[in-house]
């Protein structure tokens, strides 16, 4: 038994050194994917967190990430912070524009809430496109040689890839974890075993919140160069949803192994823009009905079939 | 600002409210009556757009024309999704169905670019610079169109659940699906029927929407978020209740247009959305869940 | 016992409505520290309700609930659980998707002493073992059946640590030996000194672990009284075995012998349930045409799953169903209707932002059915003028009585040839069961067979050719309902009592 | 002495052309990247300029490629395109991968500033040359004030390009009011401020400015002001789908101004095609016009016509004169070094079928600014009207 709950841990740090590894394989390409790749899983994990684990399904994630993003470059590029302290103020603006979102949002009950956020993420979109302070529709441009190379942003975003999914592993082994899962299995019933679902949802609706900053953030300093229409662009949410969905939603590895497909077959098809879409909602529509557990759910599932992995779902 | 910018300004978001309400049927029906949030409904009405495109463009028939065989095209489409992709997991909670929606609204998307690639399309048609004057004010031709289509449309859907057995047995299904089984009625049927209408209505709002703006294959999220807006104004699956959101959306967006900029236009819409979510979630008319 | 200088829990002219329906009626009584308060009533007395204000899952209407000297009502759940207050569901509420240590860890560290991670993780296996769930802590809840599962609700809320614990029929839907089991528990517990509100169908359960209990009908305090007295009580015999009739009040209408009629229904030695959850057990019974026959039982002995699995809305687990000679499982649950089978639901079910003339002419969806819906329909306001007078009304506004009878005739419209009457009495003023049972005769005579299904024992014997009585998913008795009621043994089916 | 020097020349060839087989040997083939939108709302200018590269690369390897004096042979070249969608973040992604994965050794640009800086953006970090079209010159050179380093636009200046419109109508009489409909993209922000400060010079009073979001559907309280105004020009600058909308809706709204202009939206054929008729009159300034005698110009219209059996565009000649002063520059660079190329596409000094090609010099300058003109639209094609010099037809005016 005891194995089995350092287990994951063990996954994860395997993982974890294998990747750490990649800058040195001199091979950029690859790196190249790599860090789309763990900036999909820091980003999966921020939305596994609440659609996943809590049972707020979060259609408007994309606000969370480009606040994240235009934190950062207002910190850098206006007041000339370090770039790291950019990144960090972009993770807080994102956890306080979800503290004042919670007061509205967590009165929308069950599918309210989905409908609810992707409208308060487009609604932000159109205030970012016309506020001219940050440039409107124009963006902002990091000056160039600002920030990192790719493999310093590698390292950084691998390092929000491991430090999410730990938290995740920590959080869920923790007190609020508990409450989480309570709360998605069961609303009413988490409350009248005292579980304050406010509170908690909030507690985990910022976590969520600040992991998709940072990420934002990162990726803003890595582009280089942001406008609002992608930057808070619906294809932000599309993906990650696709990505936990895929994976397994509610699993500590399902986001890393949806985040793996989805980041190869955006890449096998990056001469085919579109077709990966397509071929991501059929597997998406299959996947919701017949693994409910996704990919990851369904590999354990068969590994379950073998005497020597039995036990619980990570 | 002038009195007449802001008159101007209601009177034409007044019209283009009809159209409002036309596109969201569909959405505002298939969530009352089995609480499905179809996610793809944009989608449906680019779709029906697109569809409308490349028969007027074939045959060199007016989009008014076309939208009479789209009609039924549409209705069997939504039949069949509602029953072959939709319906087997309306048990097993709200989630799973939004989420295959929202898998069908990027299928959708990515297809119409792959079959009718990405430029901007418009359907052709001999009203789009027409141009009527109401009370002194110009407006255009489709508005006061849309205006009546939307009217037409809500008064016909009204009359078919209110007049016919199928649409007595949808609202029973709305208010009580099992015991809406207990007298007989077929009840994933009638959700197909539901989808099919809905869809049905998306016909005509995606080649309003085609002939008075024009439209991409990602045109249809602007369109799904400006349907939810008039959904929860007008209570979902509350039919007159869609009309009344539609032309108050319209309205206020006209009117908050001429206040606060067209930039800001669709800001209007999305505030009245959040405020009625979070005081008044079933709506600003009418029961929860009524006809 | 009565906890008079400082109770535990005190309600206050608690009233709770839903619109025109009062579901608790200007309630008030007090439990006091170590008491155990029993609550009994038919279904839809408002006790479930009565729970859910107490834990603050909807706001009293007047009225007021004090808790250890203090104000709760108005507060959260969350809040009411951190002041020592912990419930159990009726239908168990399990985390589906944690494991069963889990769920008991949920109200140790958020409950009225909240602990740390590893303190909790023992005392929750401590708490398991008390309620015999130990050995399956790391499974799935979800997992579990129904009596693991009941004994996890009571299991998460003791975890809350709680002063005063409400169980809300913790016993239904249990059979015998599980029953005692938790019995059990419930000792261990009393014995301990926990205050504890008891729900229960299981009427032996209340009435041998309470020090009180509280009788309710129609929201309303019907008793509230030491269990002896309780059962001496004439008006709560009353609810539950229906009035005593002096005489038959309708004459039998078989003419020709039972035995020479055709069978239409035939109901062999099925079993059925809910998931893990077994409601029915080896169930046989027939039903001639032209008959009226009653099925008896109380509150969750499994009546309305017959119900339901003789018109397919759940799956049967062993045995099978024959309507006039052809196999009920080929077909669904809405082709029922057409066969000829029409229900009148527990609970009336009207559709109730239809109009009365909706709900009736939607009550004639199958098409041969459709086809005759008006002279049907002229036939109905004949039996209920009341209807033809409200025609244009929504069904929602109508009064209780008159949507039984709107039920009633929603029913008949589909113009069958076996009509399953549901608790059609249920919650009904005398007066109004009066009414309506005198329809079912002209029922019968318009050349419909009735199958009758009821709490009322005294009622639906009154008019019943003959009766099946169902106890805790089973067949118990059955026979000419002239024979049941001279049958003593019917009253201790009900109550599990020797009666006096 | 003439044998030492023999020997010290020989191994000092040998050493060179080992060297040179070793770590300098001729590529197989010669990488240039480019991303363009093929879909979204700029999948327009995307076709013209994935054209007008493959066209202009095609030409090349038909020669057997480009001449790479270092190896002393042609070397063909391989044109790897992906589609950014109209998405900026998708163009920087694509042209980090052209770089990383392709090993492009020169980029094309997208077109529209928003996509071909966020291109830029990582070409200037990876040290790659690019040669960019389709973007207007201030606007790609106030995106960068450190200045670019390895990115070229060649493109029309908006200074020049923001007086065309008032030029033109100086031949006739208008009541000189105007009001501008510009976006708040990079474009619609730099011209709108550009046409503030050009009217009052050249006569012109603004008397209704509307700024709105890109994407805008409907423009009806825009339109109301504009007309309460009594304005008789219009001046857009929008993309596509807003620019149809808000022309079609000022017919609507019974709104008739005398004379139209549509910057970038009013260029692509779509906009002719979706508006048949009312698109007459409209106008467009252009830099670009197959009849104005540039080399080959005729023929690439040709050429485009017969290959899409779409009309022309402008911006098929801005694409492949592009990829050409990238081709020219390998070649004056003779290798495939960055640096090199880099250095080499600073000297460029030919006439293109754009016309003259002639990179301004000093700090972040590296801009070539194209001559403007306006365009009309005059039975479904796009006629020079002004200036005189180069008119192909009579400027109509006003509006039908």
């Amino acid at each position: 038994m005891m194995d089995k709950k350092y287990s994951p841990w063990a996954i994860l740090i395997l993982v974890t050194v294998v990747l750490a590894f990649v800058p040195s394989m001199g091979d950029r390409y690859l790196l190249f994917i790599a860090y789309f790749l763990v900036l999909n899983v820091a980003f999966a994990q921020s939305w596994n967190l609440v659609g996943g684990y809590t049972g707020l399904i979060s259609l408007g994630h994309a606000a969370f990430f480009g606040i994240g993003a235009y934190a950062a470059a207002i910190s850098i590029i206006t007041f000339e912070l370090p770039v790291i302290a950019g990144f960090i103020i972009g993770g807080l603006a994102s956890t306080a524009f979800a503290f004042l979102i919670s007061f509205p949002t967590f009165r929308f009950k069950g599918i309210y809430f989905a409908i609810g956020t992707l409208v308060l993420a487009e609604a932000l979109r159109i205030w970012m496109i016309n506020w001219e302070y940050i440039g409107g529709a124009q963006g902002m441009q990091f000056p160039i040689g600002i920030g990192f190379r790719l493999t310093g942003y590698f390292y950084i975003m691998l390092g929000l890839a491991v430090g999410s999914t730990a938290l995740l592993m920590y959080i869920l082994r923790s007190k609020l974890g508990v409450g989480l899962r309570a709360i998605r299995d069961n609303e009413d019933g988490a409350q009248n075993l005292g579980v304050d679902i406010f509170r908690t949802k909030l507690t985990a609706l910022m976590i969520s919140a600040f992991i998709a900053g940072l990420v934002g953030a990162v990726h803003a300093g890595r582009l280089g160069a942001i406008e609002p229409y992608s930057i808070f662009g619906a294809a932000w949410t599309i993906g990650v949803v696709n990505i936990v969905i895929i994976g397994g939603m509610g699993t500590i590895f399902g986001p890393i192994v949806g985040a793996i497909f989805v980041t190869l077959l955006t890449e096998a098809m990056a001469d085919f823009s579109g077709i990966h879409l397509i071929i991501e909602g059929v597997i998406l529509i299959l996947v919701i009905r017949f693994m409910p557990y996704g990919l990851w759910g369904f590999v354990l599932k068969m590994l379950r079939r073998i005497p020597l992995f039995g036990g619980t779902r990570a | 600002m002038s009195f007449y910018t802001v008159s101007a300004g209601a009177l034409n978001g007044l019209m283009l409210g009809g159209l409002y309400a036309c596109m969201a049927l569909g959405l505002s029906m298939v969530f009352g009556v089995m609480r499905f949030v179809n996610v793809a409904h944009g989608e449906l009405l680019v779709l029906a757009a697109f569809l409308s495109f490349v028969f007027s463009t074939a045959f060199g028939l007016h989009p008014f024309i076309v939208v009479l065989i789209l009609i039924p095209i549409l209705f069997v489409f939504g039949y069949v999704v509602q029953r072959v992709l939709i319906n087997p997991l309306m048990s097993a909670g709200l989630e799973p169905s939004l989420l295959t929606a929202f898998g069908l609204s990027i299928i959708a998307q990515n297809l119409f670019v792959e079959i009718w690639g990405g430029n901007t399309k418009s359907l052709n048609n001999n009203f789009s610079e027409m141009n009527v004057t109401l009370l002194g004010i110009d407006v255009p031709m489709l508005y006061v169109i849309s205006f009546f289509v939307g009217i037409i449309v809500t008064l016909g859907v009204h009359l078919f659940i209110t007049r016919t057995y199928t649409g007595r047995a949808i609202r029973a299904a709305t208010q009580d699906a099992a015991t809406a089984m207990v007298m007989g009625i077929n009840v994933n049927r009638i959700y197909a029927i539901t989808a099919a209408i809905g869809a049905a209505t998306a016909a005509l709002g995606g080649t309003l929407i085609g002939m008075t703006f024009s439209f991409t294959p990602t045109t249809g999220f602007p369109w799904l978020l400006k349907g939810f807006v008039v959904v929860v104004l007008g209570g979902m699956g509350n039919i007159f209740g869609t009309l009344a959101g539609g032309l108050l959306l319209g309205l206020s967006e006209g009117i908050g247009a001429a206040f606060v900029g067209t930039g800001y236009r669709d800001m209007v819409g999305f505030v009245i959305f959040l405020l009625v979510l979070m005081f008044r979630p079933n709506g600003l008319f009418g029961l929860k869940g009524s006809e | 016992m009565t906890g008079a200088q400082s109770p535990l829990l005190q309600v206050g002219q608690v009233t709770k409505s839903f619109g025109a329906l009062v579901a608790v009626n200007d309630l008030t009584f007090d439990v006091g520290e170590g008491e155990v308060l029993g609550i009994m009533g038919p279904n839809g007395a408002g006790k479930s309700t009565l729970f859910n204000l107490i834990m603050g899952a909807m706001p009293l209407s007047d009225g007021a609930i004090n808790f250890a000297g203090q104000k709760i009502d108005g507060l959260q759940a969350n809040q009411i659980c951190s002041m020592g207050i912990g419930r159990t569901y009726q239908i168990p509420q399990p985390f589906r998707h944690m494991t069963v240590v889990e769920n008991v860890v949920v109200g140790l560290l958020y409950g009225q002493h909240k602990s740390a991670m590893e303190p909790a993780h023992e005392r929750a296996l401590e708490i398991l073992e008390t309620v015999r769930l130990a050995d399956k802590a790391e499974l799935m809840a979800g997992q579990l059946g129904l009596l693991d599962l009941k004994r996890l609700e009571m299991a998460r809320a003791l975890s809350t640590n709680p002063r005063l614990l409400l169980l809300d029929e913790i016993a239904g839907g249990l059979v015998e030996s599980e029953v005692e089991e938790l019995e059990q528990n419930i000792d261990d517990l009393k014995s301990h000194g926990q205050s504890m509100i008891i729900i229960e169908h299981v009427i032996r359960t209340l009435f041998n672990h309470s020090d009180r209990i509280l009788v309710m009908n129609f929201g309303t305090e019907v008793a509230i009284d030491t269990p002896p007295k309780i059962a001496e009580n004439e008006e709560v015999i009353d609810i539950y075995l229906g009035e005593e009739l002096d005489e038959k009040k309708v004459v039998s209408t078989v003419q020709i012998p039972v035995e020479e009629r055709d069978t239409i229904l035939a109901v062999s030695n099925i079993s059925a349930g809910y998931g893990e959850f077994q409601a029915l057990f080896d169930v046989s019974l027939e039903i001639r045409k032209g008959e009226i026959v009653a099925l008896i039982g109380i509150n969750g002995a499994g009546k309305s799953t017959l119900t339901r699995a003789v018109t397919n809305q759940i799956p049967l687990t062993a045995g099978g169903v024959t309507w006039q000679g052809e196999d009920l499982a080929k077909y669904q649950a809405y082709d029922i209707v057409d066969l000829g089978i029409s229900q009148c639901l527990e609970g009336r079910k009207i559709f109730n932002h239809m109009t009365v003339l909706e709900n009736l002419e939607i009550g004639a969806y199958p098409t041969h059915a459709r086809e005759k819906r008006f002279e049907t329909l002229k036939w109905i306001y004949e039996l209920f003028p009341r209807l033809e007078e409200r025609a244009d009304q929504l069904g929602g506004t109508l009064s209780g009585g008159e949507q039984q009878m709107l039920a009633i005739g929603r029913a008949l419209m589909a113009l069958p040839e076996l009509i399953i009457f549901d608790e059609i009495s249920l919650g009904l003023a005398p007066k109004i069961i009066d009414d309506i049972y005198e329809i079912i005769p002209i029922i019968v005579e318009h050349g419909t067979t009735v199958l009758l299904i009821e709490q009322n024992v005294h009622r639906s014997l009154g008019i019943a050719d003959r009766a099946y009585i169902l106890e805790r998913g089973r067949v118990t008795l059955t026979g000419s309902a002239q024979e049941l009621i001279e049958n003593k043994e019917i009253q201790e089916a009900y109550f599990g009592l020797e009666t006096a | 002495m003439k044998r030492i020097l023999t020997i010290v020349l020989q191994i000092f060839m040998i050493t060179a052309f080992a060297g040179a087989l070793h770590a300098q040997s001729a590529p197989k083939e010669v990488v240039i990247g480019a991303s363009v939108p093929k879909n979204g709302v700029l999948a327009a200018f995307g076709s013209y300029a994935g054209w007008g590269y493959k066209t202009a690369v095609a030409e090349t390897n038909a020669k057997g490629g480009v001449m790479l004096k270092k190896y002393g042979k042609r070397v063909p070249i391989k044109l790897v395109v992906y589609d950014d969608e109209s998405r900026p973040e998708l163009a920087t992604k694509n042209i980090e991968r052209l770089v990383i994965k392709d090993g492009a050794h020169a980029l094309l640009g997208s077109a529209t500033p928003p996509l071909v800086i966020s291109g830029a953006v990582v070409a200037e970090r990876e040290r790659i040359p690019m040669v960019a079209a389709l973007s207007p010159i201030r606007a790609f050179l106030g995106a960068n004030k450190a200045g670019w380093k390895w990115t070229w636009n060649m493109f029309f200046d908006e200074l020049e390009m923001t007086q065309q419109q008032f030029l033109t109508l100086n031949s006739v009489k208008s009541n000189k009011k105007v009001a501008l409909f510009t976006d708040n993209g990079q474009d619609g922000v730099v011209m709108g401020m550009l046409w503030g400060k050009n009217a009052p010079k050249l006569g012109y009073e603004i008397v209704y400015h509307a700024k709105f979001p890109v994407g805008t559907s409907e423009f009806g309280d825009l339109i109301r002001r504009a007309k309460q105004a009594k304005a008789e020009i219009i001046i857009a600058q929008m993309i596509t789908p807003d620019a149809i909308a808000l022309w079609k809706q000022m017919g609507a709204l019974n709104y008739k101004p005398k004379a139209a202009f549509f910057e970038k939206g009013g260029e692509p054929v779509v906009w002719a095609k979706i508006l048949g008729k009312s698109a007459e009159g409209t106008m467009v300034a252009g830099y670009w016009h197959p009849d104005l005698g540039y080399p080959g110009a005729k023929e690439l219209r040709a050429r485009f016509e017969k290959d899409t059996g779409e009309l022309y565009s402008q911006h098929i000649a801005d694409a492949y004169a592009a990829a050409q002063v990238l081709i020219d520059g390998m070649e004056r660079a003779g290798s495939i070094d960055p640096a090199a190329i880099n250095n080499a596409i600073g000297k460029t000094d030919k006439t293109y079928v754009v016309g003259p090609v002639k990179f301004t010099e000093g700090k972040g300058k590296r801009s070539a600014a194209l001559p403007t003109f306006m365009l009309q639209w005059q039975n479904g094609d796009l006629e020079v009207v002004h200036p005189k010099k180069w008119a192909t037809k009579k400027l109509i005016y006003p509006l039908p």
